[in-house]
């Protein structure tokens, strides 16, 4: 039972020592979010754009979190851009407007991006409208 | 007026549905906000089921002592994509300066959306109110600014003043001021205000407060009235040449190698050390640059007595000792008193020792 | 004013009967003499860091903050502040110094007299600058002029001033003199009219070394120097000083002076006696406020001299080690650093130096007047017993010093503690070795 | 007016007219209250005597090795918060800028040293200063002859050096109070200056130098 499950990543995680002690913080909070996340299910989210930081800092982040095996883009006025980064559960979201300027950019700490599910506002109007349409079915076969 | 001709107004979320705004869009559009404000991003979902559920607003646009400014900067925020929609989902009701209708019939327009909208509706101002000899230095259609403002804010759910004038008087308010020019906030006592300062605000910090107030009421204000989410932090903590000041790195003139090296411009007066905005994370011209990433140092426009803080290129410390005479004057009178005391003192002493020295001398 | 004089007339209960504002007021009148543009410099720059607690042998001997060198000179400094400082109008307006009390000077009596032997230590360590011995000194003539000067000095002082001798003895000293050259079959030069050399001796010696005495006469034989003693002014030991007295020590000090003018000498010899030194040369000009027609030399200083000039010649000591006292008042505060070491190197003496040598050697603990104060006692040997330490730490065989007043209190110590060192004198190992 | 233009501008001016007025006023008195013409007979003359005593102003900032094993630390600490003092408040770009505007220097020349320096000075100095506080109160001499002066000069100290620290790590509330706080407690300092213990920064000049003089023209040790 010694030998490792090798987690599937497109690129080796960067060796963060190597870029200073900005990346560090930043690489110590994400893990006590992951940590949580393994033990509660709790998710987290850490903003990019409200951080003062150099680009490269901001690109050491980036080479540390490498890249995992999902990269979406979905189209909405402008890209929007989900990365798995290369740890699991480690999300790298950007969303972009139109001339490709960003709107957002943050790291999401969760199963499963929450901007890809669909919201419970969303889910209740969608359990009235599937109710509504099969209302109309049967009034319609009646 | 009264509440009894209100009418109901649909929500944001059905106008968005009208027009055919997909979920995820309107939650994108949120995402952006959300980070403006420096929201946490897990908050964004939460935000936006608040907003879709929240009435479309009325709002009131009442110019005072202004420039137009700040109503430039405010219809310049947004590209032609969701946001410009969001703006005309939260559009003014009545605006002096961009509506068709003018005199009576604009005076009437204002009256009728503001007795829809008792109670609920948002006033935004713009521009300092003059309050000496009775405020006749600013009237329309025959009433001083300040009998408007008055009757306006009876109405309102909340007043946004929009711009350092409309927040604390501004220029117009700038030594000596002629006209007693005041912020909104020394009028109106009464009623939540947000002030959002700045020559001109950030366009986006202008409808993130407006969405923020719609999705969840008057926003966190600092002891200025101002919403911590934008005016939380000074300029000088967000800077990206914070760096350099704290490597003791410093421009010393517009042109000198510090200046070209982009080294921190508190010695040309930068006012960023004592400045709460947003310029330098939201940026300005859609995230485009900002002043001091062009070069030149934050002049403190979103702050109280913004013109009258001394030179704009006398650095935040300065503004100190310009009166030599004072110190010479000081300098001479403490020769003359250490002067006179010594006499003083050596007569005393002859006075005290008189005994003592006749003591030697015998 | 008529208590003044009576003071100088040394009605022995005068400053007894004082009333209390009587004192305050003499004492500050006796501060007042001293205000000047250099005591308040001093007075001024003091931090309060207590760095002078470091240097003083009596503190480090009892760790008790009261010996704290600068707060003795707290009367003075207080006065100061009340009456001549700067702002001293708005000091004395708002109370913030009040008064220097009777009750204080009492209370400082101990810290100013029997806890400071005029060392001048600390005025070596002070980061500042502050001549620290000078202003407990003032110190000390504040009390004296209020008449608050333990009378164990007092007494002797006045009757130094009245008769020449601090004591009554069995004989007079000069008989005493007489009787040590008989003694040692020397030729006692006593009382001549005319001599170029006034030679002094301590009355110590007189009492306790006659040996020391002898060897003074000897050496000035030897030399074939024109001097003399004088009845009228054969004590060197200036107890006016001790006291604190400055009327008392001037007219102690005029014995000297005026004996000297008459013989119309060019040199007057201080005998090993440190305060004798400071009293004579550094001091007697500045009391009597006029320039003196003649040197005053320290006797090791005068026979450096002569051994330079190849007028005295030594023999060799052979065999053991010494270690050497240096004097405060002559070598810290007098400035005699060189004389003695360059005899004892003529001597060729195997000198073990102490840790605290030269300008930096500890009190022998008995300096100023400390000796002759019984309350003193017990402080004065805490003291002691550091100091005997360090001179058992140099490892030497003999321990020599060059001044009376050190010996008598080494030897007290060394009673104490069963000391197995005698203590001896400079001056008569050279009259031991010098050459015929 | 606010309270950092408060701090900066009236009470400015009137702090450093205090100092000025006060600290002239104090040295003035001090150094006309007379010198008494010394008659003894001199070791050296008055002129080899002035060279010791100059010497002596640079030699006392030095101990004698002979009062070291007792003092060691309490000169450590005292030369390590003077040192920290000076370089802050001397090297520090915003006190350099400061000085100037005060001055109305341009001098180009005067150099900084980078805040992250000075951030670890400025914390090490208030440790320091912690630690000679609690020397003062614990050490029984240092005890004994502390009095008012003493005590409100640190406190004057600390809440300078923590105002300034707290400005510059944004704590403990907005900038321009605290930044306001700072300046007044310089003010405070400037007005406190000329009546307390911190004239030694003036005295320490003549009172060394006299010690040098006068024990040179005795030959005394210095």
């Amino acid at each position: 039972m010694t030998e490792t499950i090798p987690l599937t990543i497109k690129s080796a995680p960067g060796k963060a020592a190597t870029i200073g002690g900005g990346v560090q913080a930043m690489a110590h909070e994400i893990l006590s979010h992951l940590e949580r996340l393994h033990e509660t299910g709790e998710t987290g989210a850490i903003d990019l754009k409200s951080l003062p930081m150099a680009p490269d800092e901001f690109h050491g982040i980036k080479k540390m979190l490498g890249q995992g095996e999902l990269d979406l883009t979905v189209h909405m006025d402008g890209p929007t851009r989900i990365r798995e980064t290369a740890f699991p559960g480690v999300w790298w979201v950007q969303h972009k407007g139109e001339n490709d300027r960003i709107l957002a950019e943050y790291i999401e700490i969760a199963r499963f991006p929450d901007f890809l599910s669909a919201q419970p506002d969303h889910i209740a109007e969608a359990v009235r409208h599937l109710r509504d349409r099969l209302e109309e079915q049967s009034q319609g076969a009646a | 007026m009264s509440i009894d001709n209100r009418k109901e107004r649909p929500t944001i979320g059905q106008i968005m549905d009208e027009n055919g705004v997909g979920r995820r869009r309107f939650l994108k559009y949120c995402a952006g906000i959300t980070a403006l404000m420096a929201m946490p991003p897990g908050m964004t979902a939460a935000f936006a089921q608040q907003l879709r559920a929240a009435r479309r607003p009325t709002i009131i646009y009442m110019p005072f002592q202004e420039c137009t400014g700040c109503l430039e900067s405010l219809t310049r925020s947004f590209a032609p994509s969701l946001e410009s929609l969001m703006f005309e989902t939260i559009s003014l009701d009545y605006n002096h300066t961009l509506q068709a209708a003018a005199g009576d019939a604009a005076e009437e327009a204002r009256h009728e959306a503001m007795e829809e909208a008792w109670g609920e509706y948002i006033l935004i101002c713009d521009g300092s109110i003059p309050t000496k000899m009775d405020g006749i230095y600013g009237t329309s259609a025959g009433h001083s600014f300040t009998d408007q403002l008055h009757e306006a804010a009876e109405g309102a759910a909340a007043i946004v003043a929009v711009g350092v004038c409309a927040s604390f008087g501004g220029v117009g308010a700038a030594y000596p001021n002629p006209t007693g020019a005041v912020g909104v906030s020394e009028i109106i006592k009464d009623k939540p205000i947000i002030n959002v300062p700045g020559c001109p605000p950030i366009p986006e910090v202008m409808t993130g407060t407006l969405v923020s107030f719609l999705a969840s009421g008057v926003p966190d204000l600092d002891n200025n009235l101002r919403p911590k989410a934008f005016f939380g932090n000074t300029i000088h903590d967000r800077c990206y040449r914070r760096r350099f000041y704290d490597r003791g790195l410093f421009a010393e003139s517009f042109d000198d190698e510090g200046a070209r090296n982009g080294w921190c411009l508190y010695k040309l007066g930068c006012r960023g050390p004592t400045t709460y905005n947003a310029c330098a994370t939201i940026k300005w011209n859609g995230g485009t640059s900002w002043p001091v990433e062009a070069g030149h140092g934050c002049l403190g426009c979103s702050e109280p007595e913004f013109w009258d803080q001394g030179g704009f290129y006398e650095p935040v410390t300065s503004k100190l000792f310009n009166d030599t005479g004072q110190i010479a004057a000081g300098a001479a009178a403490g020769v003359a008193v250490g002067a006179a005391a010594a006499v003083a003192a050596n007569r005393r002493k002859k006075k005290l020792s008189g005994t003592a020295d006749k003591e030697t001398s015998s | 004013m008529s208590t003044a004089t009576q003071n100088l007339s040394g009605a022995p209960a005068a400053e007894e009967r004082l009333s209390p504002s009587e004192r305050e007021e003499r004492a500050m009148s006796e501060f007042a003499h001293h205000f000047g543009a250099y005591t308040a410099t001093n007075l001024e720059s003091c931090i309060h860091c207590g760095m002078c607690a470091d240097a003083c042998h009596f503190y480090i001997a009892t760790e008790d903050p009261k010996y704290t060198p600068i707060l003795k000179a707290e009367p003075f400094k207080q006065a100061y502040r009340r009456e001549s400082g700067a702002f001293a109008p708005f000091y004395k307006l708002l109370g913030l110094k009040k008064k220097v009390t009777v009750d204080e000077l009492e209370e400082w009596q101990e810290l100013l007299f029997d806890s400071c032997s005029q060392c001048g230590r600390c005025s070596l360590i002070c980061p500042m600058g502050i001549e620290v011995a000078e202003m407990i000194e003032i110190g000390r003539r504040g009390m004296a002029a209020a008449g608050l000067a333990p009378k164990a000095l007092m007494d002797r002082a006045r009757h130094q001033a009245e008769t020449g001798q601090p004591e009554e003895s069995e004989k007079p000293y000069p008989e005493v003199l007489r009787e040590i050259g008989k003694e040692h079959d020397l030729e006692v030069k006593l009382d001549k009219d005319k001599a170029d050399i006034l030679v002094c001796l301590p009355r110590t010696d007189l009492d306790q070394n006659p040996e020391s005495v002898a060897a003074m006469i000897k050496i000035f034989d030897r030399l074939g120097a024109d001097y003399t003693f004088r009845s009228d002014a054969l004590i060197a030991e200036n107890y006016g000083y001790y006291a604190g007295s400055r009327g008392l020590q001037k007219r102690i000090t005029s014995r000297i002076t005026d004996a000297a003018k008459k013989l119309g000498a060019s040199l007057v010899i201080v005998p090993e006696c440190g305060h004798a030194y400071t009293a004579l040369r550094w001091q007697a000009a500045e009391i009597l406020g006029e320039r003196l027609p003649f040197r005053v030399r320290h006797v090791t200083e005068f026979l450096a001299e002569q051994l330079e000039a190849g007028k005295l010649k030594l023999s060799k000591v052979n065999g053991d080690t010494f270690a050497f006292h240096d004097p405060c008042q002559l070598v810290r505060k007098g400035g005699i650093m060189d004389a003695p070491r360059q005899l004892m190197d003529a001597m060729d003496v195997d000198l073990r130096e102490m840790h605290n040598k030269k300008g930096f050697s500890f009190c022998c603990g008995g300096g100023g007047g400390v000796n002759d104060l019984e309350s003193a006692k017990d402080l004065r040997n805490r003291a002691q017993t550091m100091k005997l330490r360090e001179i058992d730490d140099t490892g030497a065989k003999r321990f020599l010093t060059s001044c009376s007043d050190c010996r008598v209190s080494f030897n007290e110590a060394g009673e104490n503690q069963d000391w197995n060192k005698k203590t001896e004198s400079l001056i008569e190992l050279v009259a031991t070795q010098i050459k015929e | 007016m606010t309270l950092l233009e408060f701090s900066r501008g009236p009470m400015l001016h009137f702090a450093l007219f205090v100092f000025v007025f006060a600290v002239l006023w104090r040295l003035i008195s001090t150094f006309m209250l007379g010198w008494r013409k010394r008659k003894s007979e001199w070791r050296t003359t008055s002129g080899s005597s002035a060279v010791k005593g100059a010497i002596a102003v640079g030699n006392r900032s030095w101990p004698h090795p002979e009062f070291l094993e007792r003092t060691a630390f309490g000169e450590a600490v005292g030369y390590g918060y003077h040192i920290g003092l000076f370089a802050i408040i001397l090297l520090g770009a915003p006190h350099v800028i400061f000085w100037k505007n005060l001055f109305g220097i341009s001098a180009t020349w005067w150099p900084t040293i980078p805040s992250g320096i000075i951030h670890v000075i400025s914390v090490v100095t208030i440790f320091l200063l912690l630690i000679a506080t609690i020397r003062r109160y614990m050490h029984p001499p240092l005890r004994r002859i502390s009095n008012f002066d003493d005590w409100f000069t640190l406190v004057i100290l600390f809440g300078l050096m923590i105002s300034g620290v707290m400005a510059v790590f944004g704590l403990g509330g907005r900038y321009e109070i605290i930044l306001a706080v700072h300046i007044i407690s310089f003010n405070v300092l400037l007005i406190w200056f000329p009546f307390s213990k911190l004239m030694h920064a003036f005295y320490i000049l003549p009172a060394r130098f006299f010690i040098g003089y006068t024990h040179a023209k005795k030959g005394a040790s210095t």
